[in-house]
This record gives structure tokens, C-alpha cells and sequence, in this order.
């Protein structure tokens, strides 16, 4: 009995009508950042197609925390039927509680807001990015000699991930960091800055880039300097240009973030608290109950020399 | 002068027939005809607002008339731009200044005219080499064309402009009150360059407010008045009353001020030095027109400026009312009741984009406040009643000065400072480019001052003006004070003795200033 | 007829018309969504903060100057307040006094080199804007939260259905707008940006008055970003980043120019609720990516070729022009 | 003397010696790291794509304008010409030409909408900004590479020591020094930036001429992009980001102003030299993090005051001040 009635549930799920005007909205910064455009919102709009429902992505075209809360603020009166948004900075934690408090299904990805009432977060945890780095560049310097690190100075995950790199080298008394260095997430900038590196340091044995133009950079600048395989890398992002830089032995390593995974799942578990699914009471809401993960961890992947030809690039 | 006429037999060289050319709010020429003959020159005269610089700009290519045709050696051209203007032969000195700072006096001279060989590369050698001729002819062979021009006097600037419009040799040459700024000397090689000209066959068109100077070298005079052609005469055949009559409508009463000099000695001036000037000492009396004579580029100004507290590299003793002061700001003048009414007006004495009204209460806002608020009706009001006692002619008080034309605008520079009633009133080349009606009226204005005992010292290059008017004069040659010469011993050829260096009262300071930057 | 003509000469009014524009359409595409109060006083929350930075630099315009290092400035005083009370516990209104205090002194060094030492105003203020950045991630790093509720009341206050910051902007807006059309201080400003030698030869004190206005639109700027720390609750080193640029747009939008001279206070917030409506729009359209650029750029470049065609109809455009182009 | 202080009034000349005098200092404290041969040619790779824009930009601030879309037209025709080429297949020579064509296309619109109709160069190139930066996302969003051996050797091929972008900058620096110093043509923007009233009168055709100077600006700038995907073997829709700020920094550094009718295509290169030698010898010095900005920044002032420190020693400072002061 019990198993028929299940069965009968799962028809019904399966014969949801889905409404094409519900809408989903995604809000980020820097809207058009190649490696946001190219997984996080790729992911989400494809998810969108699967469901058959309105998916639609907003932000700033800089980098503008400011400006990312006031799209969060000024999408909320056209109540949409959720919203996906990426935690670039705690300061966005009013505008979350807005949403919520608005009673719109509320997702953050990437980094958590911990101090706002989101109903579920999937990420990866951007200390762990840090350590990640540090282990591999460890292991391929043989924990002694000079290396720097570079990003985007300020940004609360790439801190961490600075972070997370610190500790794992602190370790290590023979490993000199010379210095940390703020790319602007720009790859003339990255690449001036490892040239200057080079020239100053003749024995730097390694650097570790952050955001997704820093591989580039980094890559270019070493090329240029003929160190190629001497000066160890390792940077985040899985764009053809690492995967490419990761093929010509520039770049050693790879810490990858899953970043489709974040957008299909937070834009699921968006879906999924609209329709419920899964009503786990007689009636969550007043049971307090979010029918949703709280909080996921997508993990982390690593690419190197051995598994490259796994990571085809679309180019 | 009327040689070269009869030479070239009356051949029309140019014609302009019913010009029209219309502003925002004002007719500037209405239906103006003129001829103008092979090796003639034709003299342009007109009040201020006349519409002479712009019936010139019509004919070089500046504006484009809303009417009527330019006709040269008998067929109608268009002249679209300057451009143009420059190939059919038509050269122009402008009234206002047509240099650039920051490049040397050759290639002002020949702004994108340079001599270049066949790739468009200039040959700087030979620029240098015209330029050098150019200058030479026009007396000014001790001035390297590679000079850059911000370094040069203004009077040295004006003679650049002149050199501008010669270096196109041009068939027809328009000259636009090109004395206003510029010395005796200078101005005589000029008419000598313009006599040569006419020899040549080249027709020129000269305007200028001075009469005597109309006498000296025109061959006709054309006349107009609000835009409208009043008449073309020849001048063996008119004087000057007649044109005046013909510019203004009215004769001018032309009276010879008394003096109101006080006992009482305002301002004292002790061992003045400064980078333009030397060791200069003076009094001031209550109610006296000093007058200052000088060559241009004398340190004149630069006095000025030094007791306006302008410029403050200089040192020397300065009492009012026998209390000594130190002024270190205009602002500290004006609160000590001195004013100083600047030699060039667009760039130090006017904000040309900002209206009538707002530039002629910029000294003292103070008169338009009520309990400590702005009000604007106030600001037109005060500045109504000046455009009525100056009679400025502009359509209202919210007209931008930029529109206005040059002796209005020099009026208006005036009202800033009468506005403060000032005890010292110091003004640099007041009539600058003003026409004959309002340089009586500033004379007026000036004297009713000290009437009411305001003491004025006077700069000026226009020795008549500083003759007629200053109760003294001192006299300055390169810095140095050469002479101080009461009323009773006022005469055009000492004070040009005194201040070409050739005479010296006080040779106790004859030993020579090094010539500031404007020399090499 | 003449009169609606010399009117078409003021920024002022023709951005109006544009703005009034903008709302009626708007309105009639989005009748649901547009035009609510909810969706204004967003509108205006959002701008609030750069319409408060906006009101220096109008002034600063006036003169013929600008400043580049207000975006930092927003974020530094933003942070330092917020390390001040955070960290050292510092009570609220000590803390943003101070922050206040090393804004304006910020603005005292722009003035002093700019207008007595002589350095060119966009080197000085683009060097001032990278050290003050640099001195914001000094102060407040990956972020600074947590305040005093007494702090966080300040911008998260809402009366009247609005909430504080666009009650302060319109304060400080109206405030200014007053000032500057009524006192002879702020008139010698226009003065100043006319011509500044016939200025000083005509007793205004210009050196002086260059050095007020840098130190009023840091102070401002201050004021901004301690309002803004507040409003979020949290101070980021990254906030106000390109505000410099968006708020010059908006400040020549509302009729200011790089000559100096021309501007209204109320011009700088036409000129940014036009900035602001037009993202609004953008939102309310679903407009996305790299669209969103494209379609700004183009809007902006259509305001102000409108502007200029009202100026046209009446005669003395051309001239508007020539100066226009040299501006 | 008298001619040596005259020679101090030439920013090429003071830049020249502060130069000289930081590579001398650098190469004592540093003797094995700062004075090598392949210190310098990184260095000087790494701002040729900047110096080849900036030639551009010194001539347009010479004419008394700028453009702040050079960073996205560097983007944009980098990525149009790789986006030919490698989805289209489009011939090398062809694809470059075509992908200089849209870049002199741009800099006609920025320059007919500036001159003709008179749009405030601000505005104008600010929105340029904004619509290239989008179309550059829309053609390399995801970012392009493995272009043909023959694109990539233009830029990555090693000449004498030096790679390709240097011999490149150093050939545009020279040719348009040569050109700026000596053709009648480039002679007439000293006169439209002196005094662009007094240039028309003069009889120069100013609206022309500026447009040309847009025109030539961009393809500058579309050149130096493409030659930026060549060396980066790669086409990035965020290159060229800020580089508006920074030459325009570099340029001003270099002699150019604001105003108008002063600089040497030689200072443009000398700025951006100057630029680059100071982030060299920061991270030579251990500068990192947020102390780079701050430090920069005091830097930039420091080089602006010596240079007028070095002015003043004449005696026609005063009236040089007045001019700087209003820049
Ligand atoms: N660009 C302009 N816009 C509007 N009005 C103008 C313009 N230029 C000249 N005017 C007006 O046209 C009239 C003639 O001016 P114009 O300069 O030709 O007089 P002028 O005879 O040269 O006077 P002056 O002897 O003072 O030079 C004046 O009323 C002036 O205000
Ligand atoms: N506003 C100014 N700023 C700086 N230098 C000036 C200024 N005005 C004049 N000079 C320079 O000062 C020097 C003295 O000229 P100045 O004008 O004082 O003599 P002047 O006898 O008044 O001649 P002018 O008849 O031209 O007024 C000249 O070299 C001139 O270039
Ligand atoms: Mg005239
Ligand atoms: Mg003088």
C-alpha cells in the first residue's frame, strides 16, 4: 500500500504542468565575465531550456557590489519565481533578507552569505581553493624556494583563498613568499606583474593566480621570460585558455569549481521549493521547514598534466 | 597719398553689394554696398556695434551673409571659409587675437602655410628663414622666430598677427583696428609697410577708432552706423568732424577737462622693484590723474599688477593715506579701495560666456545681497542703471558679453569698477579698440571720478588721450622711471624721447634691467 | 514662443523633458511593474549615494575642476569609520566624525596641490584615487560587519516610505541647490570656472576657493560612504569603484561642462535619476549581458544628441556647438 | 644656463632626466636584477601595446580632446580579427585589415558625433566605451585562441632580443614623432589646441582634422589590439580594461594637458616608460599588495612636482602656475 501510494506520487510529479512565465532570475556582477558567462549562467540557462521555465540573468557589467544590490532590490516588486544569486560580498546580506523577507525563494552560490537568511547555499569553500594551491605548489617546488601569489586584492573569497594558500605554506619555513600582487583580473596586468616578478626574483620557483585571469597573465608573462616549467603555476578556472596553457606544460595545475553544478542545482532547489516535491510536514512553512539542502559543497577538481586530455576544449 | 589711385586708373578690385547679415536679436549689417580700388586705402569707420569686423568676416569667410554677393576683378565668388579667403588673395589682421601660445613666431606667422617639400614636410630652415625677412621688414629683427610666442609683449604679439597676414602677400588686405595695442614706432613702420603695398597694387581695408591715423594713410573712407552704409568720401574732401557726424549722428562737443587735484597725497609708492621694473617711486594726489607713457612692453602693467597685488614678485613700500600697507591679493586692494582696470579685456577683464548683468557686478556681489541673500532682480537692476550711464549697447542685461562688441565691452569692464566707487582707480589702456563717442564718454567718466575725488592713474599707449587728460605723467623706458613731466611741459616728442631711453630725468638709475623673458 | 526657446537653452529643463519622457513610456510598457512608489523610492534609494558625490562635483565643475578620487574616498570612509567602531570600539558618532575628518582632510591635500602647487587636477586626484583605494583595503580589507545598530539605523532607517539615504540626498540637494543660486560664496564659483584670471583680477580669492571645493566634495564623499557602509552594513574596500566616471557623466549630463562655468546643483540629480531610470529600465526590460552595454551607450549618446537638437531650433546653437566640441 | 633652464620649460627633457635619475638609483640598489638586458626588454614588452595607443591619444590631447573607448576598441578589433579567423576562416592579412577597418569606423563615429555634432568628447567616448566593450563580449565571449602559426608570429617572434610589440612601438613612436614635428598636417593640432577659434580663423578646417585625429586614435588602438591577441596567442573580451585611465595618465606625464596645444609624441612613450619603470622597480623593492597603490600614487605626485619644482627655477613660472592650475 505504502508503495502504491508513492508510486502515485511520482505520476503526479511527472505530470506538473510547467508554466513558461515563471521566471528565475539570476543576479551576479560583472555580468559579462567570460568565466561567469561560460558556466554559471551556461548551466543556468540550460537548466532553464531542460525545465521549460523563463530563465533571465542580471547585473552590473564591473565588478560593483552596490549596484548587484540594488538589481537584487529593484527585481524584487516583479516577484520572480526565485532567485539565484551569487554571494560576491557580505554587504549583500540586506538585500537577500529583502528577497526572503519578500517571500521569494532565495539561493546563493559560490561564496556563502552567512549572515543572511538565504534558504540554501552550494558552493565551494574558497579557503579550500587556497589550500588546494598550496598543497600542489608544495609538492612541485619541493616545499623550499621563492614563489608570490596574485588576484583580485579585497574580494572576501579571494581573501580566504589567500588565505587558505598562508596556512598551508607557513609550514614550510623554506618557502619565501615575496609578495601578493593585485591582477584587477586583468591578463596585461597579471602578465606585467610576473614579468616584473621574474626579472626581481631569479630564483622564483612558483606562483599561484586567483581569478580567472590570472593563468593568462601569469602564463604569457612566463612564457615570454623562456621559464616555461621552471616557474610552477597553479591557478584557478578551467577556461580554453588554461586548459591550453595546462596542454603546453605552462601551467602545472588547475584547481577547478564545479561552477556549473552551483546554478543547476541552486536553480533546481529554487524549482523545487516553488513546486515542493517533497513536503516533508503538513505544512512546511509554518513548520519552518525549507524543503531544500541548507548548505551544499560542490568540491573541488584538480587538472594537471595527467588527466588534461580528459578536459577537451571547446576550441 | 593719393598716388597710387591715380596710378591704377580706378580699377574696381572688389565689390560688395547689399550685404545682410543678421544675429540673434541684432541686424549687424543691413544692405551694405562697398568698392574698393587696386592700390587703395580704403578706410572703415563706424561706432562700436557698427558691423565693421563683421562685414570683414563676411568678406574673409568667417560668416556667411544672409544676403547680397562679393564680387572680385568683376565675377561673383563665394567665400565659404578662410580657407578660400587666403587663395583668392584676401589676407585679414583681426581684431581679436588670432595666435597660438605654446608654438613659435614663425609658425604663427605661417599658421598651416609652411613652406614643406613635396611630401608635406615642413622645411624649418627656410620657415625661419621668411619668418626672419618678415619680421626684419616690419622693424623687428632682434625677435628669433623660433621664440616662442607666449614670451613676446603684447604689443610684439599684435605685430606677429600683422606678419600673419603679409606672409599670404595677399592681393586685397583687411586690417582690424591693428594699432589698438601697439606702440608708435611700430605703428609708423606699419604705415610704411601699408604705403609699399599700395605701390604693389594691393588694396587695403583699414579700420580704426584713431582719426589721426585715418588722415595719415587713407586714400577713402567708408562709413557705416548700425549696420548701415552711411556714405564713401574722399578724405582730401572731408574732416573729421563730417565722419563723426556721419558715425555717431550728432556732433561731440569735444571739451578740454580742468583738473581737480587735491593737496592731499593718497597713495606713495617707494623703491618699487619687480622683474619688469626698477627702483620706481611716486605720489599719487587726491583726485590727479597720473598718466603713465612708456613704449609698449615698458613695465607699465606690470607696475600696475605689482601695486594690485597681482604678481607678488616684487618689493617696496606702498602707503595709503600715510599708513603703510602690504598687499598681497586684489582682494586686499579692493578692500583698500584701489581698482585695476585691465589692458587686455577677454582674457583679464571679462568672463565672456557669462551675461552683461553677472559681469558687471563680479567685483562686488555684495550689492545685489539682501539679509545675506542673492537676489537676481537686484543684480539686473544694478546693472541696468549702469548700461544706462555708460549708454552700453546691448538688447538686454542678460545678453552674453562674448556678442557684444568691443567698446561695449570695454564699458563694461568699466561699470565692474565704478561699482566699487574706488579711492585709486587704475586703468591700463582704458580705450582700447573703443570708438570716438565712447572714448569721450570713458573720458568723462573718468574725470567725473575725480571730480568726486577719486584719484586714477592712467596707462596708456595713446599719447593724445594721456596728453589731453593726465594732470602729470611719468614716464618708464624698460623698467626705469626717465622722467616726471608736469602739465605745463606735456608734448608728444619729449615723452617719446623719455621713453625710447633717449632722455633720462633721474640718471641716477640708468643702469639697464636685464629685459625680462619677453626679449629673447 | 521666444520664451519656450531661451528656456530649451537650460540642461536643466530639457533633461527634465527627456526624464518625462522616459517615465510616460516606461509607464505605458510596464504599467504594473514601473510605475510604483514602490519601484521609485528604489530607484531613488539606489541613486541616493552617488547623487550625494554628485553635488561636489557639479560645484567642483562649475570651477572648471573635477575630481577622480571621490569613488575611493566613498570606500575609505566608509571603512575607516567602520574599523574605528569595529575594532577599536569606537562610539558611533566619534567614528564618523572622524571618518568625516580624514575625508575632508583628503580634500585639503587635493585643494592644496591642485590650486597652489599647480598639479594638473587629473593626475593629482587619479594618484590621490589610488592611494586612498589602497589605504580602503589597508582599513577595511575582505569587509568590515557587524556594526552598532545605532550605525546601521542611520541608513536603514525607512520614513515615509523612503528610506534615509534619499532622504539625506534630497536634503543635501535642496540645501545646495539654495546655497549655490543664493549666496556670493558659492556664485564666485561660476566666476572662477569663466575665467579664472579675470577672476582673481576681479578680488576673488580663487586659489582659496579651489582648495573649499576639493574639500567639499571629499567631505560629501565621505559623508557617502559612511552612509553607505551604514545602508549595507557592511564597508567593502572595493565599493565606489568607477563611481569617479558615472558621476561625471551624470554631472555633464545635467548641463555641467570640462570648461567650467555651466551647471545647476539640481542638474547633477536630473542627471543621475536619468542614470538611474534608464538601468531601472533596463531591469524592468530583462535587458542582459553585453546588451546592457551596448543598449547604455547608446541611450546616452541619444540624450544628448536630443539635448542639442532642442538647443538648435534656436539661433544660437552653433555657437553651443563650437564650444560644445571644445569642451 | 640661461638656454639650460629654457630646456626645463620641455616636460621631454625633465621626464628624460627623472628617468635617468631612477634608472641610475635602481641599477646601484638593485646592480644584478635592475640593470639587465632582459629586465629591460620585458619591461619595455610590456607597455608597448599601451606606448602604440598612447601615440594616438597625445596627438588627440595635442588637438585639446580625448577618448576613453581606446580599451574597448583594443579588445574589440583583437577579437573581431581572431573571431575571422578562426570562425571563419578568414586569411590572416585580410582578417587584420578588416578588424583595423572597424576600429577606423569607430574612431569616424566618435569623431563626426564629437566635431560635427558637437556631443561632449566625455560622454561621447565614455558611451563609445560601453557599446565597443559589448560588441568585444559578443564577438570573443568565451575568449578565442589557436589562431594560424602566421598571426601568431607577429607578435610573438623575437627580433635583435626584443619581441615583436616593442620593434612595432618603436617604429609608430618614431614615425609619428617624425610626423607630428615636421608635416604641416599634424602641425595644425598644436593650432587647434592652442586656440581652436584662432585656428579656424587662421584657416584650418578644425571639424576635419579633429575627426581625423578620432580616426587615427582608434586604429591606433585596433592595431595594438590585435597585436595583443597575436602575442597572447589569444583574443580576451576584458583586454584592455582601465587602459583609458592609464594612458591618459601616461600622456599627461608625458607633456600633454588638458587644455590643449602642448606635448611631444616622444613624452607619450617617455610617460609610459616612466609607468612601467616605477611598477618594476616597486616589486623590485618587495611593494606588494595594497602598499603598490598607495605607494604609485605618491609616486605619480612626486614626479609632477619635481617637474614643476624644475619649471619654477624660470622666471616666467608664475604665468606657467596660472596655466597648470587651470589644466
Ligand atoms: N557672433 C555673434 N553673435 C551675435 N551677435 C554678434 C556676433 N558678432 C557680432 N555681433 C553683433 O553684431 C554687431 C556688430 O558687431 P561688430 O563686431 O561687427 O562691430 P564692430 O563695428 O566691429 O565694433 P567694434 O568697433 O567695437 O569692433 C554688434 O551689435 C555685435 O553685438
Ligand atoms: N598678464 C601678464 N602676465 C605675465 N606677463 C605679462 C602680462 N602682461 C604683460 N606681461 C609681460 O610683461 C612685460 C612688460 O609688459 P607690460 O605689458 O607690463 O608693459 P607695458 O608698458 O604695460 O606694455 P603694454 O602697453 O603692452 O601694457 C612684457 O614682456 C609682457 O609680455
Ligand atoms: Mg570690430
Ligand atoms: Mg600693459
Amino acid at each position: 500500500k505504502g508503495a502504491y501510494y508513492k508510486e502515485k506520487k511520482a505520476e503526479e510529479e511527472a505530470s506538473v504542468p510547467v508554466n513558461p512565465d515563471e521566471e528565475y532570475i539570476m543576479i551576479t556582477t560583472i555580468v559579462n565575465f567570460p568565466m561567469y558567462v561560460n558556466h554559471d549562467q551556461a548551466a543556468f540557462i540550460k537548466w532553464g531550456k531542460r525545465r521549460g521555465v523563463r530563465t533571465t540573468v542580471l547585473g552590473p557589467s564591473e565588478w560593483d557590489v552596490a549596484s548587484q544590490i540594488s538589481f537584487i532590490e529593484q527585481v524584487i516588486p516583479s516577484k520572480p519565481a526565485g532567485l539565484l544569486i551569487n554571494g560576491t560580498d557580505p554587504a549583500i546580506a540586506n538585500a537577500i533578507n529583502m528577497a526572503v523577507d519578500a517571500g521569494i525563494p532565495t539561493v546563493v552560490y559560490d561564496s556563502d552569505i552567512v549572515n543572511s537568511k538565504r534558504h540554501a547555499f552550494l558552493g565551494t569553500d574558497w579557503y579550500e581553493i587556497g589550500r588546494w594551491q598550496g598543497e600542489a605548489m608544495v609538492e612541485m617546488i619541493g616545499g623550499k624556494g621563492q614563489i608570490a601569489y596574485m588576484g583580485i586584492i579585497g574580494l572576501a573569497n579571494m581573501e580566504a583563498g589567500f588565505q587558505g594558500l598562508l596556512d598551508v605554506l607557513k609550514d614550510y619555513p623554506e618557502i619565501e613568499v615575496v609578495g601578493k600582487y593585485d591582477d584587477k583580473a586583468n591578463v596585461e596586468e597579471a602578465a606585467r606583474i610576473t614579468s616584473d616578478l621574474i626579472s626581481a626574483n631569479p630564483d622564483l620557483v612558483g606562483i599561484c593566480g586567483f581569478d580567472a585571469m590570472s593563468g593568462p597573465g601569469i602564463g604569457l608573462a612566463v612564457k615570454e621570460a623562456g621559464k616555461v616549467g621552471k616557474i610552477k603555476i597553479t591557478t584557478v578556472d578551467t577556461e580554453p585558455e588554461h586548459l591550453k596553457l595546462v596542454r603546453d606544460g605552462v601551467i602545472q595545475t588547475l584547481v577547478g569549481q564545479k561552477r556549473e553544478l552551483f546554478t543547476w542545482y541552486g536553480a533546481q532547489f529554487l524549482y523545487d521549493m516553488v513546486h515542493k516535491p517533497n513536503t516533508l510536514s503538513g505544512d512546511d512553512e509554518k513548520a519552518g521547514i525549507t524543503n531544500i539542502p541548507f548548505s551544499v559543497n560542490t568540491g573541488l577538481f584538480k587538472i594537471d598534466k595527467t588527466n588534461i586530455d580528459l578536459f577537451e576544449s571547446p576550441n | 597719398m593719393g598716388l597710387p589711385m591715380e596710378k591704377y586708373e580706378n580699377d574696381i578690385k572688389l565689390k560688395l553689394t547689399n550685404i545682410t547679415k543678421i544675429f540673434p536679436g541684432v541686424v549687424a549689417l543691413d544692405d551694405v554696398s562697398l568698392e574698393l580700388k587696386t592700390g587703395e586705402v580704403h578706410a572703415l569707420c563706424g561706432e562700436n556695434g557698427a558691423g565693421k569686423s563683421t562685414l570683414m568676416n563676411v568678406l574673409s569667410g568667417n560668416h556667411q551673409p544672409d544676403e547680397g554677393a562679393v564680387i572680385l576683378r568683376g565675377d561673383k565668388v563665394d567665400v565659404p571659409n578662410q580657407l578660400v579667403a587666403q587663395k583668392l588673395g584676401i589676407g585679414i589682421v583681426y581684431q581679436e587675437r588670432s595666435l597660438v601660445n605654446d608654438l613659435s613666431v614663425a609658425e604663427n606667422i605661417y599658421a598651416g602655410n609652411q613652406p614643406t617639400n613635396r611630401w608635406g614636410i615642413i622645411n624649418f630652415k627656410k620657415l625661419f628663414a621668411q619668418a626672419k625677412v618678415l619680421l626684419a621688414k616690419l622693424g623687428m629683427a632682434d625677435i628669433d622666430p623660433k621664440t616662442k610666442l607666449e614670451y613676446l609683449s603684447p604689443g610684439k604679439q599684435q605685430m606677429v598677427e600683422i606678419a600673419k597676414a603679409l606672409s599670404q602677400n595677399p592681393e586685397i588686405l583687411i586690417l582690424d583696428e591693428p594699432t589698438a595695442s601697439i606702440s608708435e614706432t611700430d605703428a609708423k613702420v606699419l604705415f610704411q609697410i601699408i604705403h609699399s603695398l599700395t605701390q604693389e597694387g594691393v588694396a587695403v581695408i583699414y579700420i580704426s577708432h584713431r582719426m589721426s591715423e585715418i588722415f595719415q594713410i587713407a586714400d577713402r573712407v567708408s562709413i557705416l552706423k548700425d549696420g548701415k552704409y552711411q556714405g564713401t568720401r574722399i578724405m582730401s574732401e572731408i574732416s573729421v568732424d563730417d565722419i563723426i557726424r556721419l558715425m555717431v549722428g550728432r556732433d561731440l562737443v569735444k571739451q578740454d577737462y580742468q583738473s581737480h587735484v587735491g593737496e592731499e597725497v593718497i597713495l606713495k609708492a617707494e623703491n618699487f622693484n619687480g622683474p619688469d621694473f626698477l627702483n620706481i617711486s611716486f605720489e599719487l594726489k587726491k583726485g590727479e590723474v597720473l598718466g603713465l607713457a612708456g613704449l609698449v612692453g615698458a613695465g607699465r602693467t606690470e607696475l600696475a599688477r605689482a601695486i594690485f597685488g597681482v604678481d607678488k614678485k616684487y618689493e617696496g613700500e606702498l602707503t595709503l593715506n600715510q599708513n603703510p600697507v602690504k598687499i598681497n591679493h586684489p582682494m586686499d586692494a579692493m578692500k583698500l579701495g584701489i581698482g585695476y582696470l585691465p589692458e587686455h579685456r577677454k582674457e583679464q577683464g571679462l568672463f565672456l560666456e557669462m551675461t552683461v548683468e553677472e559681469n558687471i557686478v563680479a567685483t562686488n556681489l555684495d550689492v545685489a545681497v539682501e539679509n545675506k541673500l542673492l537676489q537676481f532682480s537686484k543684480i539686473s537692476d544694478v546693472a541696468n542703471s549702469y548700461i544706462q550711464k555708460l549708454g552700453i549697447k546691448t538688447p538686454d542685461s542678460k545678453q552674453k558679453v562674448v556678442n557684444l562688441s568691443g567698446g561695449n565691452q570695454q564699458k563694461i569692464v568699466l561699470a565692474k569698477w565704478l561699482l566699487l566707487n574706488p579711492k585709486v582707480l587704475i586703468v591700463d589702456e582704458p580705450t582700447h579698440g573703443v570708438d570716438v563717442g565712447a572714448k569721450a564718454e570713458i573720458y568723462a567718466i573718468l574725470k567725473e571720478l575725480t571730480e568726486k575725488g577719486t584719484s586714477i592713474i592712467m596707462i596708456s599707449s595713446e599719447l593724445p588721450e594721456l596728453l589731453s587728460l593726465s594732470d602729470r605723467i611719468l614716464v618708464l623706458c624698460n623698467g626705469n622711471l626717465t622722467a616726471e613731466l608736469p602739465k605745463e611741459d606735456f608734448s608728444e616728442e619729449k615723452i617719446m624721447h623719455f621713453a625710447s631711453g633717449t632722455k633720462n630725468m633721474f640718471n641716477k638709475n640708468s643702469e639697464k634691467i636685464g629685459q625680462p623673458v619677453s626679449a629673447n | 514662443m521666444k520664451l519656450s526657446l531661451k528656456l530649451l537653452q537650460d540642461r536643466v529643463i530639457t533633461l527634465s523633458i527627456t526624464i518625462a519622457v522616459l517615465i510616460i513610456i516606461s509607464s505605458i510598457i510596464w504599467p504594473n511593474t514601473f510605475p510604483t512608489f514602490d519601484n521609485f523610492s528604489l530607484v531613488l534609494l539606489n541613486l541616493s549615494i552617488e547623487t550625494i558625490v554628485a553635488v561636489g562635483m557639479m560645484i567642483l565643475m562649475i570651477s572648471g575642476s573635477f575630481d577622480l578620487s571621490v569613488g575611493s574616498v566613498v570606500a575609505f570612509a566608509g571603512g575607516f569609520t567602520a574599523y574605528l567602531m569595529y575594532y577599536w570600539g569606537v562610539y558611533v558618532p566619534v567614528a564618523i566624525i572622524a571618518g568625516i575628518g580624514v575625508s575632508i582632510l583628503i580634500g585639503f591635500i587635493n585643494g592644496f596641490l591642485v590650486a597652489r602647487v599647480g598639479i594638473n587636477p587629473l593626475i593629482q586626484t587619479l594618484a590621490m584615487m589610488g592611494i586612498i583605494r589602497g589605504l580602503a583595503l589597508m582599513v577595511s580589507g575582505a569587509g568590515i560587519q557587524n556594526f552598532p545598530e545605532s550605525f546601521n539605523v542611520i541608513g536603514q532607517t525607512k520614513i515615509l516610505g523612503f528610506q534615509t539615504p534619499v532622504w539625506f540626498m534630497l536634503i543635501i540637494v535642496a540645501l545646495f541647490a539654495f546655497l549655490v543660486a543664493k549666496t556670493t560664496f558659492f556664485r564666485k564659483y561660476y566666476y572662477i570656472g569663466g575665467n579664472e584670471k579675470a577672476a582673481k583680477l576681479s578680488g576673488i580669492r580663487v586659489e582659496k576657493m579651489k582648495i573649499y571645493s576639493f574639500i567639499l566634495i571629499s567631505s560629501l564623499a565621505g559623508f557617502a560612504g559612511i552612509l553607505l557602509s551604514s545602508r549595507l552594513g557592511a564597508a567593502m574596500s572595493t565599493s565606489g569603484q568607477g563611481m569617479e566616471l558615472r558621476v561625471i557623466t551624470a554631472v555633464i549630463l545635467g548641463g555641467a561642462s570640462l570648461l567650467g562655468g555651466q551647471g545647476k546643483i539640481l542638474g547633477a540629480m536630473l542627471g543621475t535619476i536619468f542614470m538611474g531610470l534608464i538601468s531601472n529600465v533596463m531591469i524592468l526590460a530583462r535587458v542582459s549581458g553585453y546588451w546592457q552595454q551596448i543598449i547604455l551607450g547608446l541611450i546616452l549618446i541619444l540624450a544628448v544628441v536630443i539635448d542639442i537638437i532642442l538647443k538648435k531650433n534656436v539661433g544660437i546653437a552653433p555657437k553651443k556647438y563650437l564650444k560644445k566640441a571644445v569642451n
